[in-house]
């Protein structure tokens, strides 16, 4: 019966929570300009400790439907929908009263990150969509000269076309599609030098 | 009456079709292109028939292969719907010609009105307002500028043959006349084949009014009250209501008057729909007529409690509409929100791909008329549309609460909607005032797509945990293998499919 | 207005109870036993508490507890819902007490009310009609011949405080009078812990007919018209409808006018419902008073547009009424459907279990009140009841044939339903005509369980290609292996484990 | 476009078919008074070959939900629901025009049945229940003589109660449960001897 009473406990020395974990992965997510530290620290069937930065919540939290989880917290009855972003670490989540876009960062996305910050990635720059459709138009061949905004490819999907632009100047270096093709998600279309 | 129908269309309004004809005790054929297989209407339809491979063209845009199988499975009737061959007056011919009813008005209906000058020189014949403008084909640059200093500027050029915006121009000074004409009737020839364009009148803040009307081979022609369909982007419309908050008890009269006038002008038959602009000052102007089934027809069958397909296949049977204008009222008031597959946010981007889940709001004053289920993959190839809701109330308010209601209880995962974007419109002050004109998108688009709250509210710590709570348990089911390998190769393929691989889980 | 609204309640009810209140913006609390962390209502709300074990006696029946966890979360008032704590006095009278508002009557309404004869006899003072019998509790043989040859044979011994068919005896002959009071007399102290009977006539094919009525603190009371209830086994309703196709609009009239005098009577406050019978010739009589929320309650809202939670919350919170008498009309034609997971072609066996998958209709005119989803067990404490389909038509007919349109559509695997046994009465011809009363399952029990079509038709053998291919194709997916085990140590622990894992597939 | 022509072939010598398969297996399916044989002559994809008794269907069959097919048999549209009744090999299938109990007879299932013919399974009467619920009662013990008709054990489930009595006359030889146990359904409770 006391599961309507405040628990939250700020804590001066979050590390001391730490000791008791044997498996649980820590992860750092990202959600606007915020990045956010997140683990768990105990679950037990369906309630679950976890801290979030310096905060500790505790939660009973189950997976109802496919991608939903149902959240109590302190009596508040959270429905958390879990949608795919443009990757398996992209979340768009709704949770009722507000939506948002939430990226995953483990150990390899930081890398690229960095790698990507470096510079060492400047050669790499690979158009493509985040969802499926049909290539309309390529109006760029292998070796043409383009200049950033230049558009390179026409996708149309539910009767939409869009128009995908060059990202710098360059030169085409490849382009991985034809016209009329049928193209997934994610997949490389055309890549720039 | 008809025995057999076949809806030459898919999507919702092929399963909304088919339901009346259940009800009716009447036998439903689907169509289905390589795409829609395991789609719903193939689910609900008493026969289906494979029609071709998944570009409309080659399928649901193939009136001939469509006629024959309606022959070859005896149907007596086709319902083309709304899109696809609905106003397609070759169709309808074909139709005639081959012995099987088209659902809809003639074909000399659909010739007159689908050309925009005929359509406006009708309605002027039969007294019913037209935007002022040319009545004729625009000419040499004389008369133009006598027209327009007739009528006044700003002026829109339209293509004669046009919609969806194409072959449009809005011109607001004098100078800009002569080479906004050139490229407007240039584009009208690139997408219509046909360069004829005339000047209307642009109307500054318009409302987009229009009425629901029906016809029977009797004679008698009705109209079903109006819908306010002036929340739209792009010119799509995005949420409609009825009755309109705008319009008093006077213009409803007049403009229904008017409404069945232009029906009658044409000789129309069946059901259709004549939209108005009305401006500031509740002066109303025909602007064209849509020749069959709309999107939006369930308000109206909400408030008037007339199912419009039945009444359709009733007067396609030759048989008088049910029921008398005199009887008909509008009871409550009812609100359509049209749910996309789309991210708003990302400039409405279409978001094809497979449900993962989904259910859909119901209960007291909720109507949803949808197509997708759980596991099916929404094909690129078609409109993004995946579900309507309609929510009902003895008032505008309460309409307008039970669908904030209803948008809230609707949940999908898989893909992108609009709900969010529908739902700030619901919240916004100037719509639920009913203070607003097609420019309303527009003008309130900054606030409509500010759906990103503080970032340290328990609510986003709650995001986070399901997000963190989802991802590690996703990790502990496929293994770390896949990931270590997209890791090493570093290619976006790889990532796809790894991508494709946790949303089956 | 009140501010926030626990609900002690599950299922449906308790879901649909949140939608009015998430509509009025008023915050919503629901309660959870152990077998409902899951449950749609703790979705649907604002909060969510645990309350105790899995059986009704430790959670939802605990009043105590219930008024604990209201002062806690500050709700100021308490919705019961129906069935659980909604006719219980004591429960009333302790939120009285503990100043929360309880959304019902008066704790002395309900006690009058609760007492068979205390109504029956507050209503012969109200001039209400009443079915006749004695007026006091049974007493010495002799009284007992007098009041039966007064009226006749055959009688019904009934006990005052009860309901279910306890305590119930039919006496056709008189010698078997004297045996039959005793038998009413033990069973009802057994059941009740109250041995008071009281004899009434048996009417011999009565329509149950009740009607909604609504009354503020205002003083102002009104009825929302009838609801045809005569659908039933074993005092259990299944199919609800209105307007009655029995009674005439001046027969409407009087039993309004019955049933407003009936609730001013007890000075009643609320939603309630007054339940009659009416005999073959008309005859109406004053059956019982229900003091909370009709299960059957939607198909009211459907013909008047009235919310009923609403009005209960408003009057509840000492707000009169939102409508007069005279504004409200009867539009149209609603029926409900009640569905349980149960067994109907195995003497309606419940059959609890997890929803493999659900689809429920939707579309023009058809509401569901439902509360499962795919995944969900429902838990085998509670009552079977999964979902009510409410349809609309502008005629009976219109809606009997929506009805069987959605019957159609509503697609669940996983757990047994009586979905194929309502529809078999949808089918039915004496229903079709509006030809029935209480006895029509009874009289029609042989064809309404005769499902089974001939074995050497088409779909049957569609029915074996689906199974041929389920089957096969799950023998792939487990291996062969578990079979193996299963027939090699032959115990049906084995065979139930093995379905299990069938099941998970 | 020759798919609502009749494709229905009665054969004279159905097993003439039979050499084509490879790894189908051949069911026996009861449904009422009629034990069909079935079997899959060739599937590519969903289109399906299928033989039943002597008759040659060619459908095209998907699942689309759980538990729900789609089969499209010359044009004619079929919804088929597939419910689990009270084992693996019973199911309750609702086509929408009919509903029927259908049992697979396989190899272990006939072996049963001829075991069950031969009466070597009499010693063999367990009662339980079909679905889940919690013991009541259990007015016997072990040891109790019963008759035929004697009420073993009753179950409640969703506010009803069940009763269940003896198939025969005979000895209580154990009882698996205790009062105010929770049960699954088809697990052992009662066996008579």
């Amino acid at each position: 019966m006391e599961h309507w009473k405040k628990r939250d406990k700020k804590l001066n020395d979050p590390t001391q929570f730490r000791n008791t974990i044997k498996n649980s992965m820590a992860l750092d997510i990202k959600i606007g300009d915020r990045e956010a530290h997140v683990q768990l620290i105990k679950k037990e069937g369906s309630k679950a400790t976890i801290q979030i930065d310096k905060k500790i919540y505790e939660v009973d939290i189950m997976m109802v439907e496919n991608g939903v989880y149902s959240i109590i917290h302190e009596g508040k009855s959270y429905n958390i929908e879990m949608i795919h972003g443009s990757s398996p670490k992209n979340y768009f989540v709704n949770t009722y009263y507000s939506s948002h876009e939430l990226n995953i960062i483990d150990a390899q996305s930081r890398y690229q990150q960095n790698r990507n910050k470096d510079g060492l990635n400047n050669g790499d720059k690979i158009i493509s969509t985040p969802m499926p459709g049909k290539v309309v138009r390529i109006p760029v061949k292998e070796g043409d000269q383009v200049e950033k905004g230049t558009t390179l490819i026409v996708i149309s999907a539910m009767k939409m076309e869009s128009e995908y632009k060059s990202p710098a100047d360059g030169v085409v270096k490849r382009v991985y599609v034809a016209e009329g093709e049928t193209i997934n998600g994610h997949q490389p279309l055309i890549e720039i030098q | 009456m008809i025995k057999k129908v076949l809806i030459a269309n898919r999507g919702e309004i092929a399963v909304r079709i088919i339901r009346s004809c259940r009800e009716l005790g009447i036998k439903s054929v689907a169509l289905y292109s390589d795409a829609d297989r395991t789609a719903m209407h193939v689910r609900h339809a008493d026969e289906a028939y494979h029609i071709g491979p998944s570009p409309s063209k080659e399928s649901y845009l193939d009136g001939d292969k469509i006629i024959e199988v309606a022959k070859q499975c005896e149907a007596d009737a086709i319902h083309p719907g709304y899109g696809f061959l609905s106003e397609n007056a070759e169709f309808a011919k074909k139709c005639k010609a081959a012995g099987i009813i088209f659902i809809g008005p003639s074909w000399e209906s659909i010739v007159t009105m689908g050309d925009k000058i005929s359509a406006r020189l009708k309605m002027i014949e039969a007294g019913v307002p037209v935007v002022p403008g040319t009545q004729q084909k625009v000419g040499d640059i004389e008369s133009v500028n006598k027209v327009v200093s007739e009528i006044g500027l700003p002026v829109i050029i339209k293509a004669s043959a046009g919609g969806g915006g194409k072959g449009m121009r809005l011109v607001r000074k004098k100078e800009d006349l002569a080479s906004a004409i050139r490229m407007a009737q240039s584009e009208a020839l690139s997408s219509f084949g046909n360069d004829t364009v005339y000047i209307e009148k642009y109307l500054d803040s318009p409302h987009h009014i229009e009425f629901q009307i029906l016809a029977d081979k009797q004679g008698t022609t009705v109209h079903l009250f109006e819908r306010e369909c002036s929340v739209q982007r792009r010119h799509q419309k995005m949420i409609e209501e009825t009755p309109s908050p705008f319009i008093t008890k006077e213009l409803r009269e007049q403009m229904g008057k008017a409404a069945i006038k232009a029906a009658r002008a044409v000789h129309y038959e069946g059901a259709g729909t004549i939209e108005f602009l009305v401006d500031a000052n509740r002066n109303f102007y025909f602007l064209e007529m849509n020749t069959r089934l709309q999107v939006e027809h369930p308000i109206t069958e909400r408030t008037t409690g007339i199912d419009l397909v039945k009444e359709q296949i009733y007067v396609a049977s030759g048989n008088p509409i049910s029921f008398k204008q005199e009887d008909l009222v509008q009871f409550g008031h009812a609100i359509e929100c049209r749910i996309s597959a789309e991210d708003p946010f990302n400039n409405f981007m279409p978001c094809p791909g497979i449900i993962r889940h989904i259910s859909e709001p119901n209960g007291l004053g909720v109507r949803t008329d949808g197509y997708v289920y759980e596991g099916y993959e929404i094909p690129m190839h078609y409109d993004p549309m995946i579900t309507k809701i309609i929510t009902w109330g003895r008032t505008r308010d309460e309409a307008i609460e039970r669908m904030k209601r209803a948008l809230f209880e609707y949940k999908i995962t898989g893909v992108k909607t609009s709900i969010k974007f529908l739902e700030k419109i619901m919240d916004n002050k100037d719509f639920n005032d009913g203070n607003y004109d097609t420019h309303f998108i527009e003008k309130h688009i900054d606030e409509l797509l500010d759906i990103h709250s503080d970032p340290h509210l328990t609510t986003t710590d709650m995001a986070l945990i399901g997000a963190y709570i989802d991802y590690t348990s996703k990790l502990e089911r496929i293994g770390m293998n896949d990931f270590a390998i997209a890791a090493k190769k570093n290619e976006k393929w790889k990532e796809y499919g790894l991508m494709k691989s946790l949303q089956k889980i």
